[in-house]
This record gives structure tokens, C-alpha cells and sequence, in this order.
């Protein structure tokens, strides 16, 4: 987006939050439609193509075979990365440096990290010699905010959506056929990113939003408990904001952690 | 009787399953399945170039980007484009520009981004088929619609629409063809094998007929979301 | 009784010592030691940005980075940043923008840079602490002074300024807080553990009290610079 | 060349073309002169000198030992580069995307492919472990259009020209000693380089006439069979034009593959 | 520093030499205050800390395991990096292409290549398989100038200061232990750094007097054996004004390898 | 008798074939065989530079490539430029900005390529001589023209024009000298080895005279070209 049309955008953003609205007619405190579909993609090993209103990620799972980490011979491993192209936006198609990219794949990494939902060492082959490393590839199709709860909402679909590939005897992947074995979520990371505007907070913002906000607030969660948070941009929260941010998140957790858990 | 794995005759394409405008910030976008190829295309633009020394004062800069999803393939492949990856970009994108009026742009550019989510041979021109479509959802002033097929030869056979299977026969012909509609000028032309003359121009005839079958579809989907225009041809 | 490694009590920081002013040539300057990480920051600036494109003509573009010498670490780091040092230069650096008055300078950039030279956990936040400085030795207009501590949980026990091996913890809680004072706004904020709301909100608490402690520490090597300003918070 | 500079030689090209000339007085269907020299550099396993006209492609061939591919365990590989740098023209050291050295390197490459002229199981040293790797570097020293034909004929020139390295008893190369052995040419994969002005055809373009032109189209042949094709540019062809290309390469292709086959 | 700016302060320094003076007093072969501290950094294997004036470069060693040169397999090795970042000068923190740093870490590390002062086939674990790297990573802090005599200082009281790892039963290095070895530095190469401005040669120069100069010459030196040598930038010498430089630097070459000698 | 491996005496030369205005569409160029070295040398420009803030107002910049083809060395080489061939390319473009009026074209940058073909030591010093002489075929304004040789110890003797055996020996003195002529001005100067000043003079003498060699057939091969001008030192 030019810089003078997003920050008509931001502007217009502001006079309606301070009329304590949002432009699309949501509640400060309200999510955007979710849909999530698995087994959207013949290629890959594991798919999810999350719709958080306009907002677009799809998320395919690679297995590959590699060798284990010093300090864990026994655990596979995984890799997230989001990628935000051109074809989610003109603005990611000039800019080279993909800080916002890495940023929001780091955050949704960390959550998943955290919570301990994967057993890395059912991922292990031969110990201290061979794993399977989970490759959790990410994709904007459409970037209308709060991208870092899409991505993390697309990596766990389409790991629970993921069948673990058959080895030959040479503990090789065999290419399209799959063992019985699927990985099992310990736990369900739910991640909930908030935007604070004219000193308002809304949660789950738009890309408009997005560009009016002064600070964002990134809560990961299960159930309760907090496994991971990022504060960004340069604005700040009071210490109340922080967690009156956490509650209402801990609030609304269940309703998307079983969004993921009723997935096959 | 078709000596197919599928089951298709030579000449007939896996099915195509097209949907307009699916990305809502886009200017134009387009989702296409065909066969296990899966491709999303988006139309940003035209804007401004920065910096401004890149840019053409007679018309606009096309810039296409066909890209592969690391999850697209047999084995996870890196998301940095390589040398395929960038030389189907620089033809396909010449192909769009024969299509765009592009000359109503002068000094911008437009930003074309095919993205293929799962593959199973002729991605090019899947690619190109959706992007063609997005450029019309995007609303851009077009010579034509672009509309492409792969056909060649595998066994023996003279086919249209090859598979993954099918190009990896010994004898495979593998082309990619692109057509300007319906003036039926080609605008890509892509080849490897090993064929004579006269087969070839047998191949180029098929690629013709599929072209056709495509054109048929797209028009269709462009009618589902723009009915009211009637046919576009006129 | 401690039952920390190195002695400390739960809520203990490790020795700090600051030194503004060191690099010569540098707008603002500051070596800082905390335990054993070892860091040294610098202000330039702000100046105009090339290309212009870049530039912002509300205010002044913050460019923090915060890097790790090859030799700060247990075995060697590629001078390459890498994707950690990455999310801590921006996450850092928006931090740093809530300090600084950057409308004040519009069309500019500041350069802050922030080096380890030898790490033990808490870089980050010792690498603010010591930007911070530097931006007050520069004479930068500021809204306050950004203060940073690391605080969790390590062994069943709520930690102030945890080292590498207490961050190793099976059931370690990694927080690091950056707060602007005086005014006590929360400006970075990063977590990764596994712990109740109730307890997360001890170990900020814990936050608050470690900063003040270290904001106590940065006035007084400010006051040292600068004896006839008196208290920088009148 | 500057765009104003480009763009008034483009004019003149077209101003010569509509009245059935060319600049340098050559018929629609004429090539330029053609010099090969091979062994003209002590450094490389082989090497080429090529003059199309003012076009002037060196190529240099390197053996290395490599693994195979592990579809082909018992094949060596082989590696076509081109490389455009500022020695030919002051355009490439500006521009960072050497985008046309990737597509007129693969152009020649896949000739050289598809026309199966070199049997890469005489490259394989312990099949399954170890093959040689033929590098074949490119490099571009005057470029005055028709960079695909020039290399693909020096890099076919070079390839014949190039000796076997000897090797040791651990199967490593020995630097400067070669064995009896060449790379044998199963077939002369010849390219032919089109491009349409003002709606003519010409053979074998200038650098002004590729700044001219609307849309290319080479082809690469062994004798009469079709091993590879590319149209390039923004502009179309119809299918007539494209046989009648063909038609044209046939009849020249025995001219330029002798000239391949008289070098020693 | 701004173009204008660092024109001004250019054409200061050069009616300043011209007066038969310089801008900090300094005679023309007087070098600055010179102050080397070592050990302040706990996580190198080696560190040193060198002021040169207000230049200021850290100089911090790092041994890793590694196999050997096919042409030296019964020696370890080393790698001198110097990197300029936007900590000691802004102007670093744009530009992309780190010519200056190259240039300079490569004028410290042949000196130190050419001197012969460290013994490599010390740092052989098993000939032929395992040995030690010897990694001397430079960081400048202050770039006030003459950052290839200060480089090479703090490289060299690096390496006196380092402390060889001990090593476990399978040859790996164990983290923060060390065996009672230590680097013997068989030599000490001393660099010595001239700048031309207005026809009068100075050595050590400031930054500002870098800007000035039209010409840089480094020697360097064992006792009065010459190890290595660099002529840089668009100025020329002639050979007298050359020997002047190296006799100059011979009379001088005690003083300084004193201070590292004297380093534990 | 001559101790060296080709026959040569300690203060021969080897072969040197020079050809000028090889490249017809470069506005200079040079064709150099010096013993088993290969060079082409191009000038292109001057022109103006984009992006506009890297010109000088006052001079030309001179952005000089020396590069090494991968076919040029034992082990093929990536066509990437490393850490030698940047460093080279540096101190040898400012040796050429001694030579050229480069004030006579503000706001401009010369391009001045080098490319090695196949080399056997003494690589940068035949890239200078060739890219000198390529500036001259250029009808770029000169001071005067670049003459290079390399000079050295080998086996304790005093060679000019090391071979690459030669550079390898245990005693090995390697210099690269590059010298304005006819004012006999050092303008490169670049050496490894492990030599006393005295011995070092002999080396820097025979240099000299290498350098007047090497100027002579630098002079005959510009009058091949340009009869007309008589000598060039006039």
C-alpha cells in the first residue's frame, strides 16, 4: 500500500475506534470468523488452509530425513517458516528484508516450542544418527492481519492433518506412502494477537488496524497457562493492560483450541 | 482403449476446477486446480516503481513470479527460487505482457504472483492460465486472454497434458504452449525431447485443440462472476 | 539460604557496571557489564536516510542492531546475523522508539547499535539498558529512560536475572522486560516458558522491582557524566 | 547502453527492417560469420573461442569429482553456466538479476540435454559413489546479440575439444595429466536464434536488433529433429511463422554442425 | 559522515599539513598513545582490547575443530576477520559491500601469515583428519583511523593471550576448560600504516586525515625483516619516499613489539 | 646458467603478446598473453551513475573487476568473486584512478573489467597491464600509463615474472608492483614474504626494470594501433 493511502487508512481506523467501533463492525474483543480445512493438498504430507476473515495462510507439512542436534541425539526436530509473498501483497513483492515474515513465524514457532504439544522423540529414527525433521511451511495467500494467529492456527491443523511417511529398509522416506502413525498434539497452543489504537485494544486486527496501531500484544496459551508472549512496534502497555489481554484470552481459548482438536 | 494410467484418452486434460476473485485484497486473483496441480494467482497494480530508474515511461513493467510452496513438491524444496524457477517467470511474464495493454501504464508496474501449492507436472501452465484470469478479475485492459496447455509424447503416444509419469518416459516430448485468444497467436513456446518435424507439428496441433478446451473453461468462469458482460469475445 | 549457583539471592541481580561516554567518536556511548555478559553501544545520528524512499516524514527511523561478536558465545557464531538476532533487533529497536522523541527528527535515521562481546543470558536486555544510555549520552530528546531485566523461573524458584544455566532449567520461565521510566510503561515483553497466570504475574512483579534496581544503576553513571543536572526525572 | 541511446538505435533498426534491409547489410536468413578456435587457453581440461559476427563466447571445460544424482547412481553430470559480467557490456555490471545469462545458459543447456549428444555412463568412476562432474563455464566477451547460439556452440566446441583427466589410485583427479579418452559427441545438437521486427523474421540477431524486436524464438536441432525450443519476449508468433523458423534452421543446420565435427 | 562534511573536515587536515602540522598536534611520524589491555572478555579463548588514540578494536579468539588443507595435512589453521559495523561509524552500518574491512583484515592476517610466528602443525589433532582453527574475529568499536595497524595489534595480543581448549576422548573440545598450552608466537609482525597528503607523508593516521590522504602505505615487519606490504588508494610514491616509510617504521618497530611481548 | 625451470634468466620476462581493440562494441580493450596467463581487458563508459548518491561531483569513479574465470585455475572455481579478487580489484582500480583524468567526468563511472582466462601467477599484474592499455585503445584522458610486473625470491634467487612453481617455493618472496610511466611512479605495491630490507631494494630495482620492459611492448603494441600519434611520451 502507498504510504499516503495507508495512512488515510490509519486514520480513518482512528475515528472509528474512538467512536468505539471498528470498521467492520466488530466488538473490540471479537474475533473474525475462523474456517479451517485440512487435506487441502495432494502434495504435501500434512495441509491446513486457514480463513480468519479475509486473512488467508495455508500451511503443508514436509517430513524430511535428517541428522539429530548435539544436545538431543534422540529428538527429531521441526522448522517453521512463513513466507509472505507477493501474492498476499504488493508491499512484500519490493521489500526485501522479511522482518515482518520472520517476526510472525518466530512468535508462532516459540508457542509451539513452548507448550511442549510434540514429542520429538517419537521423530527419532536412529538415535544420535537419523531423525525425521517436521518442516512446517507457511504461506500468506492473504495478508488482512493478525497473521501471527493465522500461522499458528495453520502449523497445528495441518500437523494434526500430517501421516508420518514409511521408511524402506534403509531408513529412507518412501515418497507418498505413510505409516499408520500420526503425530500427536500433547498440547493445543492457541496464540492471540492484539493491536492497541488510540489507546484502545481490540483484539484480532485487520491489516488497516494494523497499520493504525501504536503497539501489539502476542499471547500464546493452553488453556491457562502462558507459554509464550511478544510485545511489539513502538508503543507500550501498562502492566493491567497486559493482563486484562491475558484473561480475555484465556476466555476465549477454548473455543479455538477445539476448532484444532476436532480436526482428523 | 487408453494406455493412460489415469484413464484419460491422449487428447483429454485432467479435469480444471477454476474460481475467480478468491483473495479479497487482490486487485484480481485466481484459484485453479487441475489434476493434483494446485495454483493461487493474485494481481497487485499497477503502482508506482521505486526506484524510479527502473521504470518505463511507455508502458507498464510486468513483474510475474512463479513460485513454488516448499510443500508443493516430492521433497520439501527450499523456498529460494532457483534457476527454473526464475527463467519460467521471465517467459511466462513476457507471455502476460502480450496480453496486458500495458502501454496504458506507463511507469508502474504490475505485480504478478502465481503460487503453486501442489504439483504434479504442467504447473507452468496452470500458472499461466490463473494468472491470465486474475489479470481479467484485476480488471486490467487485456489484448486477449492467455490460455496454455502442455502436450507431447510419452510411449509412444501423443498426448495432451502430460503427467509426472508421463514426462519422465523415455521417450518423452515435453512442451509447454501458450496461446493469445482467440486470436491464436503463441506468446510461450517451450520445449525438450527428441521428435522429428512432422510429429511435432502433430504435438503443436493438439496443443491448439487443449488450448481451446481451457479457453472454454475460463470463458465459463468469467461469465459465473461477470455474467452481465455476455460473451467477452465480442 | 541461596540456592543459586552463584550464591545470589532469588531477587538478586548480578553485579552491574556502566560506563557512558567510551567510544570517542561515537554521538552517545555506553559499556556496560552485567555477570559475565559484556556489551558496548553506540548512538549516530540521527542523519538523512538514502534512499529517500526510506524515510518517514513524521519522525526519525529507528535502526537498532544488536549483534553477538563471533567470540561472545560457547563456540563460534558466524558474523551473518542470524533469524534470533533478528526479532531482537526489531523488537529491541520499537523499544527503543517508544524512549526517544523521534518527531522531533523527521526524515532521519538514528543508528543505535548495541555488540556483545561476551554473553551469559540476558543479553538482550542488558544490550537496552546499555542503548538507552547511549541515546541520553547523545543527547537525544527522550520521554524516559528504557530500563531491561530478565526475570523467571528456574528449579521451582521465581529468579531475577537468570543465568545461562538457570535458563537451561527443565522447568525454566524466560521473561525479558523492558519498561520506560519513569512512568513504568511496559515497552518489550518476551516470553517463553510454561507457567500459571498467577505465577507469571510474581515473576513480573519481579520485573518491576529488578528495574528499579537498574534504573537506580543508570542514573547513577548518568549523574556521574552529567553531575550539574541533578536528577534526571525533574 | 542508455535507454534514450537504446531506444533511438531500436528506431533505426526498425526504419531499416520495414524496408527489407538490416544494418549490416545481411539477408532476413543470413547468419554471420562464424570462427571457432578450440585449445586457446593452457588453464582448462578444454576450451573454445567463438566469433558470431562481433559476439565473442569463450568457453572453458573442468572435470570434478562428484556423487551422482541418486536416480542415475551410475552417470556422471554435467553443469552449462553462462556468464555475463561487465567485460562484454556495461549493462551487466549494473544490473543484479543476471536474469538473461540464466535463460540463454538454460536454453543451451537443454539442448545439449535433450539431444542426448554425451553418454554420461562413461563419466562414472565407482557408480553409486563416485562420477566426474563436466563443468562447462560460459563467458561472455563481446556481446553483440545471439548469445544462445554462440554458446551453445562454444560449449559444444569446448566439450570436443576437452581431454579426460587422468586419475590417481584413490580415484582423485591428477592436475594437468590426462588420459586417452574424449568425451565423445553423440550428436551436434545445433541452435538456431530468431527474432520478429516490425512483423519480419531475421536470423541471428544484433544487440541493436534485440533491442528492436518484439519476440524470439530459438530452436535447437539434430538434423532434422526438434530437441529443444524457446520463445522469449512480449511478443507472439503464429504457428506458421514458428515451422517456417524450422524449416529455415533444417536446411542450415549441416553449415554449422560440420564446423562442430572438424574440431579435433 | 556526510559528503560535505567530511570535505570540510578533509580540506582542514590539509591546510593544517601543509602549515607542517596536524590537527591533534601530533608530529608527522609520531604514532598515537597506544593501549592494549587482554582477558576482558570471559567468553573468548583469547582477548584483547587495543586503543590506538580514539581508535578502538576487540579482538577475541575462538579455537574450533576442523580437517586440514589437502596441501597441509599435518597443520591446523587460522582465520583473521575484521568486521566494521554500524557500532564504530554510521557510515558502516549503510554502505553494503564491506571493502574496507576486507582489505584491512586481509593487510593483518598476510602479515601475520608471512611472519611465520605461529607454529600450525601445533595445532594438528590427527594429521590428516582433526585439527584445531585458530579463529582471531576483529570488531571495531572506534574507527578513528588506522584500523589495520590496530587490527593487527589486537590480533596478535589475542593470540598471546589465548588459551588452548583441552580436548575429550573423542577430540572434541571441551567448553570452557583449557590445557596448559598456549599459542607461542614465533615472531611478532608489526604493521606500520602511512598516509600522503599534500606531497608530506604521516604515519598513524586519524579518520579525518584518512579522508584527506591521497595515497596509504603499510608495512609490515619483523624486527627490520619485511613480511608484507600494501600501497592503497589513487595517489602514488615514489621508491625513495617508499624505504623513508619502511626505515621509519624499522626505527619504530621495537616499542611496539615490546607491548606485545610483554602481554601474558 | 639458468637455474629456472623454463630456461628463463633470473630478470627474463616470459612471453608477452598484446593485442589492442579486440572487443569491438567495448569503447576500449586489450587481448594480453603473458607466459600461460590469458587477460581480456574492456572499458565501457564513461556514463552516468545510478543510484545518483554513489557519484562524486568532482571525479569519475573508477569500478574496476578483476575476475578469474572457473576454467582459469587447477580446480574449477566458482564464478562468485572471493575475498583475493575483491581485495585485488580494489588496490588495483585505485592504482588505474593514478592514471586516468578521472576529473574530466564528474558524476560518471567508468567500468574497467578484467577477466582472467587461464593463469600461472602474476595474474594481477598482466590484469593491470591489459586494463591500462584498454583504457589508452578507450581515448580515455591519461597521466600516463600503468606498466605491472612481479617481481621476487625464489630459491635464493632474485627473479622477475615468478611462475607459480616459483611462488611456491619455502623461501618465496612475491611482489606486485604496478608503476605510472613514464614518471616512474609506484602506484601498487602489494608483498608477501619474509625478506631484509636490503635484499627487498634489489627486488624493488629489478622491478623497475621489469616495469621498463614491460612498457616498451606496451608502447609498440599502442603504435601498432596508432601509428599516426608517433611516441605517446611526446
Amino acid at each position: 500500500m502507498s504510504d499516503i493511502l495507508s495512512l488515510i487508512n490509519a486514520n480513518s481506523v482512528k475515528q472509528t475506534i474512538k467512536q468505539g467501533k471498528r470498521q467492520d463492525n466488530r466488538a473490540f474483543d471479537q474475533i473474525r470468523d475462523l474456517e479451517i480445512k485440512t487435506s487441502v493438498l495432494s502434495s504435501a504430507d500434512g495441509s491446513a488452509w486457514v480463513k480468519l476473515g479475509n486473512t488467508e495462510v495455508v500451511a503443508g507439512i514436509k517430513f524430511a530425513i535428517g541428522t539429530p542436534y548435539p544436545d538431543s541425539p534422540d529428538e527429531g526436530s521441526m522448522s517453521l517458516n512463513l513466507e509472505l509473498t507477493g501474492i498476499s501483497s504488493p508491499d512484500f513483492s519490493t521489500g526485501p528484508p522479511q522482518i515482518d515474515a520472520l517476526e510472525y513465524g518466530r512468535v508462532a514457532d516459540r508457542a509451539i516450542r513452548s507448550a511442549k504439544c510434540i514429542d520429538f522423540k517419537k521423530l527419532a529414527i536412529v538415535p544420535g544418527e537419523k531423525v525425521l525433521i517436521l518442516f512446517i511451511d507457511c504461506v500468506a495467500i492473504n495478508a488482512d492481519g493478525n497473521l501471527i494467529d493465522a500461522t499458528e492456527l495453520a502449523a497445528l491443523a495441518a500437523i494434526k492433518n500430517a501421516k508420518i511417511p514409511k521408511l524402506n529398509e534403509n531408513n529412507e522416506l518412501i515418497s507418498k506412502e505413510y505409516s499408520d502413525n500420526k503425530i500427536e498434539l500433547l498440547n493445543i497452543p492457541i496464540s492471540f494477537t492484539f493491536e492497541k489504537i488510540e489507546d484502545k485494544i481490540i483484539i484480532d486486527p485487520t491489516e488497516n488496524e494494523e497499520y493504525a496501531s501504536d503497539a501489539r500484544f502476542s499471547i500464546g496459551l493452553v488453556n491457562d497457562t502462558i507459554v509464550s508472549c511478544q510485545k511489539s512496534k513502538g508503543g507500550v502497555f501498562s502492566e493491567d493492560e497486559i493482563f486484562t489481554m491475558i484473561d480475555l484470552s484465556v476466555k476465549k481459548y477454548k473455543e479455538f483450541s477445539k476448532k484444532i482438536e476436532n480436526i482428523d | 482403449m487408453s494406455k493412460r494410467l489415469d484413464g484419460r484418452k491422449n487428447d483429454e486434460l485432467r479435469p480444471i476446477n477454476i474460481k475467480l476473485g478468491v483473495v479479497k485484497s487482490a486487485a484480481g486473483s485466481c484459484y485453479l486446480e487441475w489434476g493434483k496441480n494446485t495454483v493461487v494467482a493474485t494481481v497487485h497494480g499497477p503502482r508506482p516503481i521505486f526506484p524510479k530508474h527502473l521504470s518505463d515511461s511507455t508502458k507498464a513493467v510486468i513483474d510475474y513470479r512463479y513460485r513454488m510452496a516448499p510443500f508443493s513438491v516430492s521433497e520439501r524444496k527450499s523456498p529460494v527460487p532457483g534457476k527454473r524457477d526464475k527463467e519460467i517467470s521471465l517467459v511466462s511474464g513476457f507471455a502476460l505482457e502480450s496480453a496486458i495493454m500495458t502501454e496504458k501504464f506507463p511507469n508502474t508496474v504490475i505485480d504478478i504472483n502465481a503460487l503453486i501449492l501442489s504439483s504434479n507436472a504442467g504447473t507452468r501452465v496452470a500458472a499461466l492460465t490463473a494468472a491470465s484470469l486474475a489479470c481479467v478479475d484485476a480488471g486490467l485492459p487485456m489484448r486477449g486472454i492467455l490460455t496454455a496447455v502442455s502436450v507431447g509424447r510419452a510411449n509412444g503416444e501423443f498426448l495432451s497434458d502430460l503427467t509426472k509419469e508421463e514426462e519422465d518416459a523415455e521417450d518423452a516430448v515435453d512442451t509447454a504452449i501458450a496461446v493469445l485468444m482467440p486470436q491464436k497467436e503463441i506468446t510461450l513456446l517451450q520445449m525438450d525431447g527428441f521428435v522429428n518435424k512432422e510429429d511435432w507439428k502433430k504435438i503443436i496441433s493438439m496443443g491448439f485443440i487443449g488450448v481451446d478446451k481451457v479457453y472454454e473453461l475460463q470463458k465459463k468462469a468469467l461469465l459465473e462472476k461477470y455474467p452481465v458482460n455476455g460473451d467477452i469475445n465480442e
